[in-house]
């Protein structure tokens, strides 16, 4: 009795059986993550890279390697998310009648929440946030972002959001909420254990994460253009980053708020979700579309910026109105904050309501329109050099202009009525994430890889991972639409009507098409890493582009620019190259840099403990942790020796041998 | 169904390639047995009829311009220059503005026409509604994790299967005793949320006589899957006997509907002869516990400006905070062995089933 | 292409001190953009309390439990707060270390009095059954609030650090900054409060 | 980027009339809503209502340039393009949070028009 109560008030309510031991495949899971994990360990420390690591790349504020951690931790969170989506097709390609697949209810409700929440937080927004956070500065000729130490703290707070995510696959469970864990299904009396807690802490923390860098990249896109650059000549992928982050400032903090309230029914017994003493769960709902349908657009409009850089630079023209582009942006971000409703209007809300936002929906389909059309015309009297990049962009066009047009139709009310909640919406928001978001993040990943490493990727497998998404994008997701105008629901883990399997095991092929994209891609970064002198590019300016990252060295150096850009048109460097801009060799001042810290590590360091620490109810843990926390934040402000400066000797010895490689290319 | 435009690529074939395919088949949404779910399947034709207006000659551009402007071909115009054309823009914005206009147009007077609260007009295409005849109520009531419905005129109630008299006009009223679920019978019209605490309503026809499924779309936890009722269209003869054969069920009281909204899964469907009166009423006022203040009451009470009094109705768990000890129960890892019974263990929801309760109403069919 | 181009002008910043920016050079922008941020947040807590706030479930209403004295007296005090914060910020501007601390520490004294009396208001409240579980309205009356006054202890917290960072170092420009965005952060817990006052306090016994 | 970000034109800047007038005016706008509130000279509470919501912002308003400093220089003038953009979301979130939650509940709530009483 008071042994239990020891215990308790020592472990809270984790206990051996939290932990998989009874269940094979998750212990195996385990042990290979495990011992994965201890292999990198043994390496690191066998190589002694402890240090380095830690000097270079953990405890770094410089916006370039940030931003490489954050794609490295989106596609380490991707293999999770995939394997979960492989799951998921299994069973659906399985259960059927008489067989129930092989994951129960329990487990089925899990992976399909995991797989939404970890592939739209932990791997598109990592990836948008990371490719955002390497390239922008570039374009706009910045030496790092506003806050850089804010922009380390912000990633580290996002890893700290999916490692917990990591942690419930072993110990405890998680949320069987779906995505935006739903509420009656996460209340406290109906999900009484550990998974939505999970879902609310991991996502609240990486959630401030998110908001921090949006505010931080907002501010430099403000403050920290190059003298010159006007609004109206910034690359247009500046533009894109500006509105998604703007906009990512405008929803998250709804979210969180969202969260808090639900985490206060759970914690502390009120009731602004219960079904009791006056909640609403509508409420939640309400609240967390307000967040999640722009979010949608937080994704894609930055793809959207990638896909004009590509298009202008591989047709050898500039872009076919740029400023009817940057107006469309600026449309959809306005606009995206006015639809939120389509998201419930089977809910109730009646007739006029739904008409205003189902009206407000499909108008955004105009300034996306104008989008295509400008990619369209951009096309129109190039030189179109099909490049992995490229490729990338007409895939997504053709793809994504289906996936918009499944959207328009969702938005008309009397269709959403038959067509809410059926696997025609999954394929939906497949068809624009995939071939939207996701080919574009691939596109970008060709396109900026040779400025982040200095050497190109490898063309031949390049074209498999190519061909693998877009046939099996294909494949897997046809089947889907179909089997969505049959009336067949999502969400359903055993299907009654044997007559369906038949599309579910096309989808499954699919998602193994799928699959094998997905290891060609591996493939293809380990046989560039491999074939990197071949690769190499010595000019900085591999693909002939036009914007001012590709002005400075492959990779750039830690200052980025030895010298500030002077911007005098859009499309910067296009316009140096065209009117003969020399690079200047001498001259060289010492350059001002932020120093780098540890702080960002272990403030979020403490803020996974507070977390984990609250999911499993250990309150001497939760309490010590807050303080912490507290008392080294504050303690932080007192370090005011935040910066250095490269002396000028060290630049011009890298600029030197710039020099020299570009005389050796020439 | 058809479309016999000269087919210019591979990808409209795949744009295409669901309708198509579906037109083969004799599936729900795109051939349904309820007028509601024919007009919606209409404005389905008509808004993707609409919108490919514009996005077939779209995709076949991007095809044109993709292949008529590589590099390969040196004999393509290259105008890097080309950047701006007012009249360009002009078309650009103005195409896509002109179908939503329609688009809008349509959604804005079919949103209306087809809203679920607002009662039919018509039965079918040309058979408008007989005034005198009033519509069939019937009571919808979404439990963890199986469906109630109530037919207050016939004074009989039914677990997971819906029997509907073709051509009469039917009017549900919904609601939920714990989750959040979805009422959808694709054959019969759109879907709508059944809520605690709330009364939703649907206002549907079923034409044609047949065997048809319907289901739980919005997900609602563990017996989610297997949340499906059978929906029968007869004809009135039919529909008579159905309710003669109901009524050989058991009585639905207090007692008997708090055993059936104990969580459970795959029930099978079950008939009652009689339901307690005002039971519907209860469940969405959440009151059928005795001595739980009815919502209805207590909100009037708020709207004449509240006051202490009224006991706290419902039992909530308290928040987590205030737990200790014991209390705080243990968070199992999810996937231990499962219960032979197919029950997950430590799921306090499952754990509290009770299969004999349920047995005693089996349908005899 | 072009021969008669125009004489191609500088294409890089040459010279260091025409151009180049402090890291965190954004610092008061970034600030101002982090309340605009924290403003939404409240603005979910306005909308929710807005949604909820008849939902007494046979609770007590607003004009029980609302003790409007109490309430113009916490404005008041935060009202006050506000222009002893624009003092602090003249003296610095001044360059008047003295005054600066000074006004700071009669700022932090008004926010900790207007802290206590709404613990003052919540504790009768509990003490009388009016709980936040009690009713739907309770849980968003104690959560708008009480973020507030979270806020507002916050801020007391940064000023106790201002106060120390001083001492240390006086009014050089990083912490003329830092009390530049304290300032922003403190106003703008005045102007939240006013939509609280407004919205919950007096439309609620209004009601 | 303007180049006197390193002096302090940039900075939002107060003088001590500027405070004590927007401290005067917050004192009216605040002491009147109070008194017609408690005293209840009015009796119509929706005018009450609708005064005390205009002296509101009106107070807002004052607070956001005489004690926030926010106008159209500073910054080049992105903080009131923030403050305008951020009031804007804001409204949306709470009128369009208010518009749909109240109509579900009038559609399906206890004690519509449609049950009993009132
Ligand atoms: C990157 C992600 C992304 C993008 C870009 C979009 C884009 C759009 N989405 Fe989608 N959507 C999602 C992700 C996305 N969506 C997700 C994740 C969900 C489900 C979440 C869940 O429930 O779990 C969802 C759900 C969803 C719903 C809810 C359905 C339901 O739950 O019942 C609706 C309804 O209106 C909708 C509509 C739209 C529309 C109108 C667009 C438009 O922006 C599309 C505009 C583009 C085009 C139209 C194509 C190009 C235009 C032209 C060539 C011009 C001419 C065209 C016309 C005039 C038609 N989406
Ligand atoms: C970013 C979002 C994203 C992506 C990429 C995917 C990709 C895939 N998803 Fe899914 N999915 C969701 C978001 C996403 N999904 C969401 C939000 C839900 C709803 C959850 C819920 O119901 O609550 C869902 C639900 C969902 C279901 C459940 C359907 C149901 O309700 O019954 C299924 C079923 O099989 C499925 C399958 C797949 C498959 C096979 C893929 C595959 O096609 C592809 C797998 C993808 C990858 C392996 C990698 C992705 C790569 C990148 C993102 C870019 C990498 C870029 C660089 C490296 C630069 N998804
Ligand atoms: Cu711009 Cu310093
Ligand atoms: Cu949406």
């Amino acid at each position: 009795m008071t042994g239990e109560t020891v215990t308790s008030a020592i472990f809270g309510r984790l206990t051996w059986e939290s932990f998989p031991i009874h269940e094979p495949i998750l212990l195996v899971t385990f042990a290979v993550v495990v011992l994965l994990g201890l292999g990198i360990v043994g390496a690191v420390t066998k190589y002694r890279l402890w240090g380095w690591l830690w000097r270079e790349w953990l405890t770094s504020v410089d916006h370039k390697k940030i931003g490489i951690m954050y794609i490295v931790l989106g596609i380490i969170m991707l293999l999770r998310g995939f394997a979960d989506a492989l799951m998921m097709r299994a069973q659906q390609a399985m259960a059927f009648g008489a067989s129930q697949g092989y994951l129960p209810a329990h487990h089925y409700d899990q992976v399909f929440t995991a797989h939404g929440t970890i592939m739209i937080f932990f791997v598109a927004i990592p990836l948008v946030v990371g490719l955002i956070n390497f390239v922008m500065p570039l374009q706009i000729g910045a030496r790092d972002v506003a806050f850089p130490f804010l922009n380390n703290l912000s990633f580290w707070l996002t890893v700290a959001g999916a490692l917990l995510v990591m942690v419930s696959l072993f110990v405890g469970e998680f949320s069987r909420g779906g995505w935006l864990n739903y509420v009656p299904v996460t209340n406290l009396q109906n999900s009484p254990d550990t998974g939505p807690d999970y879902y609310l802490w991991a996502l609240q923390i990486a959630g401030v994460g998110t908001t921090l860098s949006a505010i931080n990249m907002v501010t430099t896109i403000i403050k920290m253009r190059a003298p010159g650059m006007t609004m109206m000549k910034m690359p247009v992928f500046c533009w894109t980053a500006l509105c998604s982050n703007v906009l990512a400032i405008a929803i998250f903090p709804v979210l969180t708020g969202a969260f808090a309230l639900l985490m206060l029914d759970r914690y502390v017994g009120t009731n602004f979700f219960t079904n009791d003493l006056g909640g609403n769960p509508m409420m939640y709902w309400n609240l967390v579309w307000i967040w999640g349908h722009p979010e949608v657009y937080v994704l894609v409009l930055p793809v959207f910026g990638i896909y004009s850089e590509i298009t202008s630079t591989f047709t050898g023209k500039r872009l076919f109105g740029y400023s009817s582009m940057v107006y469309a942006t600026v449309v959809i971000t306005i606009l995206s904050y006015l639809v939120w409703l389509h998201h419930f209007f089977t809910m109730g809300s009646g007739a006029s309501v739904n008409s205003f936002f189902g009206i407000a929906t499909m108008v955004i389909s105009i300034p996306t329109g104008a989008k295509i059309f400008n990619w369209l015309f951009t096309m129109y009297r190039g030189r179109i050099r099909y490049e992995l990049p490229m490729m990338w962009v007409i895939a997504f066009m053709l793809t994504f202009v289906v996936g918009g047009m499944t959207g328009v139709l969702l938005a008309v009310p009397p269709a959403d009525f038959v067509l809410h909640n059926s696997l025609f919406l999954v394929a939906h928001f497949h068809n624009v994430i995939i071939g939207g978001v996701v080919f574009g993040l691939f596109a970008g990943l060709d396109y900026w890889f040779p400025k982040a490493f200095g050497f190109k990727l490898d063309r031949f497998w390049g074209r498999i991972h190519f061909w693998g998404w877009v046939i099996g994008y294909w494949v897997a997701w046809t089947p889907i639409y179909v089997v969505g105008l049959m009336g067949t629901t999502r969400r359903v883990r055993h299907f009654d009507d044997p007559s369906l399997q038949i599309w579910f095991v096309l989808a499954a092929i699919g998602a193994l098409i799928i699959l094998v994209g997905i290891a060609a891609f591996v493939i293809q970064i380990a046989v560039s890493i491999m074939r990197r002198d071949q690769l190499r590019d010595t000019t900085g300016d591999p693909w002939h582009g036009r914007t001012l990252e590709w002005s400075t060295a492959s990779p750039p150096p830690a200052y980025n620019f030895a010298f500030t850009p002077q911007v005098h048109a859009l499309d910067a460097w296009y316009d140096m190259k065209d009117r003969g801009a020399q690079r200047p060799v001498t001259g060289f001042a010492p350059i001002h840099m932020p120093r780098n810290t540890g702080a960002g590590v272990i403030l979020s360091a403490m803020a996974m403990v507070l977390g984990f620490a609250m999911i499993w109810y250990i309150w001497w843990l939760a309490a010590v942790s807050a303080v912490a926390l507290l008392v080294y934040g504050v303690a932080h402000t007192f370090n005011y020796n935040r910066d250095y400066y490269i002396p000028a000797d060290e630049v011009a010895e890298e600029e030197d041998a710039r020099s020299r490689l570009l005389a050796a290319g020439a | 169904m058809r479309r016999d435009e000269p087919v210019s690529n591979v990808r409209r074939i795949l744009a295409l390639m669901p309708l198509l395919l579906l037109a083969a088949c004799n599936r729900a949404v795109l051939d349904p047995a309820g007028d509601v779910a024919v007009q919606q399947r209409d404005i389905i034709y008509i808004s993707t009829a609409l919108m490919l207006l514009i996005i077939v000659p779209v995709m076949a551009l991007i095809v044109v311009f993709a292949w008529h402007y590589r590099a390969k071909n040196q004999e393509a115009t290259y105008d890097p220059d080309f950047d701006h054309s007012t009249s360009l823009e002009l078309v650009i914005w103005s195409a896509p503005l002109l179908i939503i206009i329609c688009l809008g147009a349509l959604t804005w007077w079919s949103t209306h026409l087809l809203d679920p609260f607002r009662p039919l007009n018509r039965i079918a295409a040309g058979k408008p509604i007989d005034p005198a005849v009033k519509p069939l109520t019937v009571q919808v009531v979404s439990l963890d994790w199986k469906w109630l419905f109530i037919y207050p005129e016939q004074g009989v109630a039914t677990v997971n299967e819906l029997a509907l008299p073709v051509d009469r006009p039917v009017r549900f009223d919904l609601t939920s005793t714990n989750m959040m679920n979805t009422f959808y019978a694709p054959s019969l019209a759109g879907m709508i949320y059944t809520m605690p605490g709330m009364r939703s309503t649907l206002h549907a026809v079923l034409n044609r006589p047949g065997d048809y499924e319907g289901m739980s779309a919005n997900y609602s936890g563990e017996g989610f899957s297997d949340m499906r009722f059978k929906l029968k269209g007869l004809d009135q003869a039919g529909f008579d006997a159905w309710v003669a054969r109901v009524k050989s069920g058991p009585r639905l009281d207090t007692p008997g509907f708090l055993a059936l909204a104990e969580p459970s899964e795959k029930v099978p469907a079950m008939y009652y002869s009689s339901v307690e009166a005002n039971l519907f009423d209860r469940i969405y006022n959440r009151c059928v516990k005795p001595g739980t203040p009815c919502m209805s009451a207590v909100m009037r009470h708020d709207g004449e400006g509240g006051g202490h009094g009224a006991p706290p109705p419902g039992q909530k768990p308290e928040g987590a905070l205030f737990k200790d000890g014991a209390e705080k129960g243990t968070g199992p890892n999810v996937t231990a062995p499962r219960a032979p019974d197919g029950r997950a263990p430590g799921s306090p929801k499952t754990d509290k089933i009770s299969f004999n309760l349920l047995a005693a109403a089996r349908s005899p069919a | 292409m072009a021969e008669t181009q125009p004489p191609a002008p500088a294409f890089y910043v040459l010279d260091p001190h025409e151009h180049h920016h402090e890291p965190g050079s954004g610092t008061l922008l970034g600030f101002w953009i982090y309340l605009m941020s924290d403003a939404l947040i409240f603005a979910t807590l306005f909308a929710t309390y807005g949604v909820l706030s008849t939902s007494y479930a046979g609770g007590p209403s607003p004009r029980e439990i609302f003790e409007l004295p109490l309430v113009a007296l916490n404005t008041a005090i935060l009202l006050v707060s506000s222009i002893t914060y624009g003092f602090a910020m003249i003296a610095m501007q001044e360059g008047r270390l003295g005054g600066t601390r000074l006004w700071l520490a009669v700022t932090g004294l008004l926010g900790m009095a207007f802290v206590g009396v709404e613990l003052y208001e919540f504790g009768n409240l509990i003490a009388e059954g009016a709980t936040p579980q009690r009713s739907a309205f309770l849980s968003a009356f104690f959560t708008l609030v009480s973020t507030h006054g979270l806020h507002v202890s916050f801020g007391i917290l940064w000023i106790g650090v201002m106060l120390v960072q001083l001492g240390q170092r006086g009014l050089h420009a990083e912490n003329q900054r830092r009390l530049l965005c304290l300032s922003m952060f403190w106003h703008f817990l005045d102007v939240v409060w006013i939509g609280v006052f407004t919205f919950v306090y007096l439309l609620g016994v209004l009601r | 980027m303007s180049e006197t970000a390193h002096g302090h034109a940039e900075v939002p800047h107060g003088s001590r009339r500027g405070y004590l007038i927007g401290f005067l005016l917050s004192v009216v706008l605040t002491a009147v809503p109070f008194w017609l509130v408690m005293t209840g000279v009015i009796g119509d509470a929706a005018t009450v209502a609708a005064i005390i919501i205009a002296l509101a912002v009106v107070q807002i308003l004052v607070h956001t340039v005489c004690f926030l400093h926010v106008n159209s220089q500073s910054e080049g003038g992105w903080t009131l393009l923030a403050y305008a953009f951020a009031a804007v979301i804001v409204l949306i979130v709470i009128a369009g949070s208010l518009w749909i939650m109240y109509h579900l509940n009038t559609n399906m709530m206890p004690m519509t028009s449609m049950d009993g009483p009132s």
